[in-house]
């Protein structure tokens, strides 16, 4: 499997693959798309940069542990449905920046949570698909 | 009286400790609590014998009216002095009795929580709280009986002893329950002030008959009494304290306690004589039969306490009277002799009567303890054996019940008494000294004193009955009667016909001791004591329960998937198809704007339905995985095309990486289990049963209204408040974001479980 | 302000998770954690206990939306009482859990997951909506799953893929009766559906609704017919691993039970109620006869938990206040008994290093204190008075026949009945383990240990044990407040309109 | 077309189950799938289908006005979605496992722990 062309590709591939999963990640709140899809696909894309490269490699290149992703997806959640007890509201209740960013959209403690989910779903991702390729 | 049953509980924490410190009189130290306890009751006598009951009432569970209340009349006192009276001697007999045994301590425990619980008894004031104390001593008896645990034959006996009275326990539970619900009220004193709480009450029946099973299984009453002689394998003060003189006698005491609860529910009066007098004749009778010292004894028990039962059956005054009297005789008697089986045993090592003669030289004082019981037992003039005997005749030819059957039996019965009586206190000690395992010798001092003191006490309470005995039993018999009426003993009413029969049956009694080896051997020709009992059906019932135990698990528990599976369809289907019958209500309001079909929505569901017949059938692997892939990504076009994208995209991602998942790992399986052909025929039924019950549902959930108010409110908000247009998303964050918090947690928590199954190696343990 | 107890119970064990997880290697850093959390966990249980009882419910609405479209957590009465029960058993368990594991792989599995089974428990405890609970029941039920294999031993693993496949089974029930309920009544929220589901037009298809939630809940609590995951899987893996499991698993079935039954689908009088009862029945009577086949410590035991089980649903199906008092009641001895009895089998079969009863012998003679806490459970299970069963059995019994309805009046006999049976099987440990001889069978040696070794190998064991028979004893000797709770929560959740309009009204 | 996708559905369900009732661990795991789709399916259908318009608020207007589908059942399934497949993951490497473990992929034979002794 390792091959140049392979390799190049994927090379190209990554960033691509990257790119397209924040961009579904952050448009999820107002189109198809969001924390669990883009998750998927940038753990889809990841996946395919270690059977290139193999997983050692792509772990040690990127310095991913899966399980340290998953403790800090859940972290980033955790965070972003705390932030509201400081102001005195409930558990989780929506908070917004008034500002809009392009691309972004709206920042919020919503979209801090979709960001946790992402982060959750790449590591679980790799997690399984990892060891099981490892054999 | 609180007091007493916390420092009885307390004794029972620290003997062990005490006999760690002082092994060799820890059972002296301890005889302290009951000998205190017998003051504290004589103290209390005179009052009571004013026929002023105490009572102490003490809050516990007022959430279910329940309260701590001790009673202390008549009835319960006589009954304290006996349990502390006899328990005194007891400790002081056990402490010799097992002198050596390092068990002593935890000997000691046992028998000083028995010894509370059964106080706990006759003090209770409130039924439950009885029962609470009532089951302690079921269990305390467990223990003592299977005090030499090593030896199997103690241990089936505990549990023998125990699964009988317990069994009675749960009878007589509900019957306190049913009574607290009928009458109201579980306090005695309530209860007994109140007769007529139970006049006319349908249950009533019901109630007295669950308290008797609960009471006669205690007492060890035919068809229950087997038991008891199997309790014998405890050490022998266990038998003569519980087994013989007092919580044989909780049984008793608890129907004569509820005598006047019940005495208006015919039931009542007729049971008791019935079971009372089966159970007096039967256990003399087997006694005569037996050889061993202690199931002669056993036997004897059960008689006498079948005697006790029919006296307070047949309800008179003066059978009350007598029961009361007889209880005590034969508790000074029995638990003397008792211990001098116990001496015999101890110092010979065997304890059959065809066999043991001669002792009486070799053990001068358990001889003089045992012959006075014997004396006592008999009935001879001027023991206290004599003065119950004469009031028990009296009070079994008095009867109007059954008349004469009663009389005679009760006369048989006598007769049978004195002729083991003379087994006990002449055979075994006259004659030729036998040939023993040990060589004899007198029992030290702590087992010689108990049996000495009951024993003369029997003698002298025989003679000075009037002022001893007389006022103590009067107040207890008045209890239970609710009635004051005189009770005159004494040892001269003149010669009457009672006098009569009472030298009638001495000299019988001797009759029947000279023939009595031509009586067993009658009987082992007959085989008697091999006929069918109760007890051959408690051993053939616990192989056979077990049997049923195997069987059933085997049953149900076949570790077969497919069984546990198809019994959760099917019981679901069931009772789905159960509860429409029951419900009845197949309204249906018809499908609302019903979609058309279009026809290439039909060809595509029609590819979905190849490629599940193409996964059902396939016999490879990757085919049938193909197949199963094709009907997912149907499903996820069919989620697309009805208005869902984000579950649609989701559920393709899904389908492609489980695919993968599957391909990663199936590579190391072998091939497929071979198609059965039998199997699929027999497995195809629960599932198209199952298959055809969801279709139903569905339809039939479609066909009826629904308006959900959230899809209203999110279409509404979602922008305006959410600040998202994807309505889905938007409830997957915000409006019901917490959902996918666990959800996502759930994603951990697999992933570090895959991690656990595969990476980590585990050290064997 | 928000309520900082109720968010303190559910938020701790994630928040310690997640923790653990970035200590990932550090096991001594972990176990300090744990150990700090799981009390922290416990006092905010008691706080949240003492505000039900004082103050009624607390309710977070989370999200701040209007009550019914997003999610609330509701703590009542019924919910304290398990949420305090889970609490205490969690710190019990973690102490006997990391003192029991010696493997520093199997400790650094264990640790995480047993704070994610928790974050599981309190949500399902507190879920306010039948989805909700949905999650929580799935975020327990992974957990279990590793628990259940951590160690992967040949019969653990075979025991886990049947475990694994009914509960895949009975949480696709759980959905698609949440399916049929929201096609009916078009919402989620529980107090919301008690209040639409009673007033549908079709009552027949509520109760087959109904009876989707009955079966999926039954499985987990393991009733009659749908038990049989539970004897085959409880003992196969270490008790250290699974005693929160063990404990809670049922329970929680039985709580969500409770709840349904209550809340959003009253049992009285519909055609439910009948079936449950006679199903409780034979739950009872066919565990019994189980535990009385096995000839396994652990076995006797798992069996055991089934027959219980029984007991529960029987006052839940007499649906009269004193029942379900006496069924809450019931669950509360049991948890405490039965984890108590677990913990010393645990105990024997490190010692010993089997569990099987003819492998056994000699443990009264060589160690006493053993033997006597055995005892006091044991004992308290049979409801030998006044051991905790007995209160249970006596309420549930009180309750049965004050009803005076014939099935109920049945079913309320075998019960009492039962617990004949149950006495015998635990005889059955008692003379086999405790007080025949040790016996010598493959030449071993008995274990010569004593109190204090035991107290300095596994000191967390050992303790836990000890807590827990001082908790049985206290609430045996002293259950007045213990029913007094249990009673008031029955009332609570039997007036359903002090909860339905609790939440509804709510802000 | 709702018959057609009831009908489908049951179908689903059917498979499913039948082949979760197979002796084969492989056939075990594709009946769990099958029968999450189904449930999914049913899920969906149950809250009322319409050949509409996703749930998404059009890029000029402030609220959903047409008919357009149910987005409650469809976040519902989506979680199940999710977690399902982190259960299914988890049972495939189980599956591995236990054939590692036990030699064989016959579900009958796995009944070791059940037995009475």
């Amino acid at each position: 499997m390792r091959t140049v062309i392979f390799e190049t590709a994927i090379k190209l591939l990554l960033p691509l693959f990257i790119a397209f999963s924040l961009f579904l990640l952050f448009r999820g709140h107002n189109s198809p798309g969001g924390g669990f899809i883009g998750g998927l696909l940038a753990a889809i894309g990841l996946f395919l940069r270690a059977m290139v490269f193999g997983t050692k490699n792509t772990i040690a290149t990127y310095k991913i542990r899966p399980i340290g992703i998953i403790a800090i997806g859940l972290s980033v959640a955790l965070v972003s449905i705390l932030i509201p007890l400081f102001s005195g509201l409930p558990l989780m209740t929506g908070l917004w920046f008034d500002l809009t960013l392009p691309l972004i959209g709206k920042l919020g403690t919503p979209l801090m949570f979709d960001i946790g989910v992402y982060i959750v779903v790449i590591g679980v991702v790799l997690n399984i698909t990892f060891i099981l390729s490892n054999g | 009286m609180l007091l007493i049953i916390l420092i009885g509980l307390i004794a029972a924490a620290v003997a062990a400790t005490i006999h760690r410190i002082d092994n060799n009189r820890a059972g002296i130290w301890l005889s302290i609590l009951p000998l205190g306890i017998f003051i504290w009751g004589i103290a209390h006598l005179n009052s009571v014998l004013l026929n002023n009951s105490i009572i102490e009432v003490y809050p516990w569970v007022d959430s279910i009216c329940l309260s701590l209340t001790f009673m202390l009349d008549g009835l319960s006192l006589f009954f304290v002095l006996l349990v502390s009276g006899v328990g005194f001697f007891i400790f002081i007999y056990a402490n010799s009795y097992l002198h050596n045994d390092p068990n002593k301590g935890k000997f000691l425990t046992y028998l000083s929580l028995f010894m509370t619980a059964m106080l706990g008894i006759v003090m209770s004031g409130n039924l439950l709280i009885l029962f609470i104390f009532w089951e302690l001593t079921s269990l305390s008896s467990y223990l003592l009986i299977g005090f030499y645990s090593a030896e199997e034959e103690s241990r089936k006996s505990a549990l023998m002893a125990m699964l009988v009275t317990v069994s009675g326990g749960l009878f007589m539970l509900a019957g306190i329950i049913l009574l607290g619900i009928e009458a109201g009220t579980l306090e005695l004193d309530q209860l007994l002030a109140n007769p007529t709480l139970l006049l006319n009450n349908a249950k009533a029946p019901i109630i007295a008959v669950l308290i008797m099973i609960g009471a006669l299984t205690k007492s060890a009453q035919f068809p229950f009494h087997f038991w008891l002689p199997n309790a014998m394998a405890a050490p022998a003060p266990v038998s003569a304290y519980l087994h013989s003189t007092t919580m044989v006698k909780a049984g008793v005491f608890l129907l004569a306690r509820l005598s006047p609860v019940f005495v208006n529910v015919p039931i009542w009066q007729s049971v008791l004589v019935h079971i009372g007098g089966i159970t007096m004749v039967f256990g003399a009778l087997m006694a005569l039969m037996n050889t061993d010292m202690k199931k002669v004894l056993a036997y004897t028990t059960i008689s006498a306490l079948g005697i006790m039962v029919l006296l307070l059956g047949i309800g008179t005054t003066i059978s009350v009277q007598a029961a009361m009297v007889f209880l005590l005789a034969h508790a000074l008697y029995k638990g003397t002799l008792f211990m001098v089986t116990g001496n015999v045993d101890h110092e010979t090592g065997m304890r059959d009567l065809n066999l043991l003669s001669g002792l009486g030289k070799r053990m001068p004082y358990t001889f003089y303890a045992g012959a006075l019981a014997a004396l006592s037992m008999a009935g001879v003039i001027p023991f206290f054996g004599f003065v119950a005997k004469e009031i028990l005749y009296g009070a079994a030819f008095d009867t109007p019940l059954v008349s004469g059957i009663v009389g005679v039996a009760t006369f048989l019965t006598g007769v049978m008494f004195t002729a083991l009586a003379f087994e006990f206190g002449y055979k075994i000690f006259m004659g030729m000294q036998a040939e023993t395992p040990k060589h004899p010798h007198e029992a030290p001092f702590g087992m010689i004193l108990g049996p000495i003191v009951l024993a003369t006490f029997g003698l002298i309470g025989g003679i000075f009955s009037e002022q001893i005995a007389q006022p103590l039993l009067h107040q207890s018999s008045s209890v239970i009667l609710n009635v004051d009426k005189v009770l005159q003993l004494g040892l001269w009413h003149g010669f009457t016909l009672i006098f009569a029969l009472s030298l009638l049956t001495l000299l019988f009694g001797y009759g029947v001791f000279k023939v009595r080896q031509h009586i067993r051997a009658f009987s082992t020709k007959l085989s008697l004591s091999n006929l069918p009992g109760p007890e051959a059906l408690y051993f053939k019932s616990i192989p056979a329960l077990l049997q049923v135990a195997i069987k059933q698990t085997m049953f149900f528990q076949s570790g077969i998937l497919r069984n546990y599976l198809t019994t959760i369809v099917l019981t679901l289907v069931s009772l789905i198809v159960a509860i429409s019958i029951i419900g009845g209500d197949f309204s249906v309001i018809g499908l609302s704007k019903t979609i058309q079909v279009k026809w290439f929505e039909v060809v595509f569901i029609v590819l979905m339905i190849v490629g599940v017949v193409n996964t059902l059938t396939t016999t490879s692997r990757l085919t049938a995985i193909v197949s199963l892939g094709v009907v997912g990504y149907g499903t996820a076009a069919i989620f697309l095309y009805y208005g869902g994208p984000d579950v649609a995209m989701t559920q393709f991602l899904i389908e492609t990486l489980t695919i993968v998942l599957f391909v990663l790992v199936l590579n190391r399986l072998p091939k497929f289990v071979d198609m059965d052909k039998r199997l699929s025929k027999r497995i195809a039924f629960p599932s198209v049963i199952f298959g055809a019950t969801m279709s139903t549902i569905l339809l039939w959930v479609l066909s009826q209204q629904m308006n959900s108010p959230l899809k209203d409110y999110y279409s509404q908000s979602s922008y305006l408040l959410a600040k998202g247009k994807n309505v889905v998303n938007v409830i997957l964050v915000d409006f019901r974001g917490i959902d996918t918090l666990g959800e996502i947690t759930v994603l951990g928590i697999a992933a570090i479980g895959i991690y656990a199954l595969l990476k980590v190696k585990f050290s064997k343990s | 302000m928000q309520n900082v107890y109720l968010l303190s119970v559910l938020l701790i064990p994630l928040l310690t998770a997640i923790t653990i997880l970035f200590l990932w290697g550090k096991v001594v850093a972990q176990k300090i954690v744990g150990a700090i959390s799981s009390i922290l966990y416990l006092f905010a249980a008691i706080m949240l206990f003492n505000q039900a009882l004082t103050s009624g419910m607390a309710i977070e609405n989370v999200g701040n939306w209007p009550i019914g479209f997003g999610i609330v957590l509701v703590v009542d009465q019924l919910s304290a009482i398990f949420l305090m029960l889970c609490a205490i058993l969690s710190v019990v368990a973690f102490w006997y859990g990391s003192s029991f594991i010696e493997s520093k792989a199997s400790l650094s599995i264990f640790l995480p997951v047993y704070f994610f089974l928790l974050f599981g428990l309190s949500g399902a405890f507190m879920a306010g909506d039948i989805f909700n609970l949905y999650v929580w029941f799935e975020v327990m039920l992974v957990s279990s799953f590793v628990l259940f294999t951590i160690g992967a031993s040949r019969s653990q693993l075979e025991a886990s893929l049947k475990y694994v496949t009914i509960n895949v089974v009975s949480s696709a029930l759980f959905l698609i009766g949440i399916g049929i309920l929201y096609g009916l009544t078009g919402t989620l929220n529980m107090a919301m559906l008690g209040k639409l589901l009673p007033e549908l037009q079709n009552q027949t298809l509520a109760t087959v609704g109904a009876s989707f939630f009955l079966i999926s809940f039954g499985i987990k609590a393991a009733i009659f017919p749908l038990f049989f995951w539970l004897p085959a899987t409880y003992h196969t893996a270490p008790i250290g691993f699974t005693a929160l499991v063990v404990a809670l698993l049922t329970k929680v079935g039985i709580y969500s039970l409770i709840r349904f039954f209550t809340i959003i689908y009253p049992l009285q009088g519909t055609p439910i109620q009948p079936i449950l009862l006679v199903l409780a029945a034979f739950t009872m009577v066919v565990g019994v006869f189980g535990a009385a086949a096995q000839t396994d410590f652990r076995r006797i035991l798992s069996f055991h938990i089934v027959s219980q089980i029984g007991y529960m649903i029987m006052g839940i199906a007499i649906y009269t206040p004193l029942a379900i008092a006496g069924a809450l009641f019931f669950v509360v001895h049991n948890v405490l008994v039965k984890t108590n009895l677990f913990f010393i089998a645990g105990l024997v079969g490190k010692l010993f290093g089997t569990y099987k009863l003819k492998e056994l012998g000699g443990i009264m003679q060589k160690l006493p204190f053993v033997a006597i806490l055995f005892a006091i459970s044991a004992f308290s299970l049979t409801g030998i008075p006044p051991l905790t069963g007995f209160w249970g059995k006596y309420l549930l019994a009180k309750g049965g026949f004050e009803t005076g309805n014939t099935l109920i009046t049945i079913v309320t006999a075998v019960s009492l009945g039962v617990s004949l049976l149950t006495l015998f099987s635990m005889t059955k440990i008692w003379n086999e383990a405790f007080w025949k001889p040790f016996p010598n069978i493959c030449g071993d040696l008995e274990p010569s240990t004593n109190f204090r070794s035991i107290l300095k190998a596994y000191p967390g064991m050992l303790v836990s044990i000890f807590v827990l028979t001082a908790i049985i004893l206290v609430i045996s000797f002293f259950p007045n407040s213990s029913i007094e709770w249990c009673m008031s929560a029955a009332e609570n959740i039997i007036n359903r309109d002090m909860y339905i309009n609790g939440i509804l009204q709510h802000n | 077309m709702e018959i057609i996708l009831s009908i489908l559905t049951g179908l689903l369900f059917a498979a499913g189950l039948f082949l979760m009732l197979h002796k084969g661990m492989v056939k075990l795991i594709l009946g769990i799938m099958m029968l999450s789709y189904a449930t999914n399916l049913f899920i969906f259908i149950v809250a009322r289908i319409t050949r509409g318009l996703p749930a998404i608020i059009p890029r000029n207007q402030d609220v959903l006005a047409n008919s357009f589908a149910d987005p409650v059942s469809q976040a519902l399934i989506l979680t199940a979605i999710v977690i399902g497949f982190g259960i299914q993951a988890f049972a495939i490497v189980l599956i591995k496992r236990v054939y590692a473990a036990t030699g064989t992929t016959n579900m009958d034979e796995l009944n070791k722990t059940d037995n009475l002794e």
